[in-house]
């Protein structure tokens, strides 16, 4: 059973906690990607995300079946925010209930790896010099940053 | 045929515009929009071979058909997490 | 930093990841071990948890300080509970903060996998059909329940 | 001199007590409180050569000293988590 959405809403994680709970799961994973106030070495002073919302958690359902099909979990609850996030504030949370911690675990672990892959989110850089990049886009100049 | 296509991120601000509809030719694949985009977007040309696209809310390959009224979107490299 | 305790209270996830953040941090995973409703096949109805807690304070905080020489986390918390638990209830939550996923899962499976090999805590095993064991004991014969 | 020693879990429940004082010779140690519990708490004798011992709260090996005062603690397999 698997619950993933897309919000623009702060994160909460006891929603997503109690949505992997079962009586059958002796172990609970929960990921929390948070807007860190550095990014190879550049102070950051925001994030900001956007998503392609439908296709996003399509995505996003498919990687938690995939988890299911792999590992014997019980349950996996994926959230991503989007808009713009002060540091500190949580991007992603990812939860993972089964029997036994390993596979709780691992497949925590592989959802972020995919979701980092191939989910269509992306993130801009807000730096507190001033400047902001798309992460990933080595298309762009490092363009001054219009909204700050 | 009408296809409607969706700009995100770097291309979004490359081309914009969050959205736009191309007309095709009758039997075009994503290949066609691809080197429609290119044309029609001079800030796309750099990218159109960089980028992923996506048909209906499902990554699509270059020889995967177009059908009247489908949703195409340009997916530049995702960062979420 | 590492803060690490024993209690026979309720375990609240919300206390345990306040107490991992900083601004430095872009991951943090939290683990939280529940009681489950089944082991090796057979129904169980409660759980209890015995400590010598100063000794499995000082042995958490070893394990905290060698994970945070080992991987280069951020910050690191551990609580376990006391006493009887019903099914559903966590018995115990450990979270790791640091910049980078990878090692905050890392850092935290070894918590968990250490913590279970060396820190004086004991579960009792209380079976739906009146029956209990201490885990992992195996000088014991399957004694009834005294306390059911 | 004295030592006193913890029980816990499976351990506590075969010696029916918490805790126990014990009388030892100057200069004992760690092995030689092992076959102290074991001559006392006959229950305990199958378990004395399977658990670990802890001394004022730290993992303790068979050839460690044991000092007036100290706290000894009677270690079963653990089982936390």
């Amino acid at each position: 059973m698997a619950e993933c959405w897309i919000t623009d809403q702060p994160l909460r994680e006891s929603e997503i906690l109690d949505l992997v709970k079962t009586p059958r799961a002796g172990a609970a994973v929960l990921f929390i990607g948070t807007a860190r106030n550095h990014a190879e070495g550049r102070p950051v002073a925001a994030l900001e995300y956007e998503a392609y919302a439908a296709m996003a958690e399509a995505e996003m359902r498919a990687l938690a079946e995939e988890a299911l099909r792999r590992w014997p979990a019980e349950k996996i609850a994926v959230v991503h925010r989007t808009g713009r996030l002060d540091i500190g504030e949580a991007a992603v949370m990812a939860a993972v209930s089964s029997a036994h911690r390993k596979e709780a675990f691992e497949a925590c672990a592989f959802l972020m790896d995919a979701l980092k892959e191939r989910v269509p989110i992306w993130k801009k850089e807000h730096w507190a010099d001033g400047g902001a990049r798309w992460v990933n886009d080595d298309q762009q100049d490092d363009q001054p940053n219009k909204e700050a | 045929m009408k296809i409607a296509v969706r700009f995100f991120a770097g291309c979004r601000e490359a081309v914009q515009q969050n959205e736009t509809e191309l007309e095709l030719p009758e039997g075009s694949r994503v290949a066609d929009l691809q080197r429609e985009l290119a044309r029609r977007f001079p800030p796309l040309a750099g990218r159109v071979e960089r980028v992923r696209y996506a048909v209906n809310g499902t990554y699509a390959q270059p020889g995967d058909p177009l059908n009247d009224g489908d949703e195409a979107a340009v997916i530049p490299p995702v960062a979420g997490g």
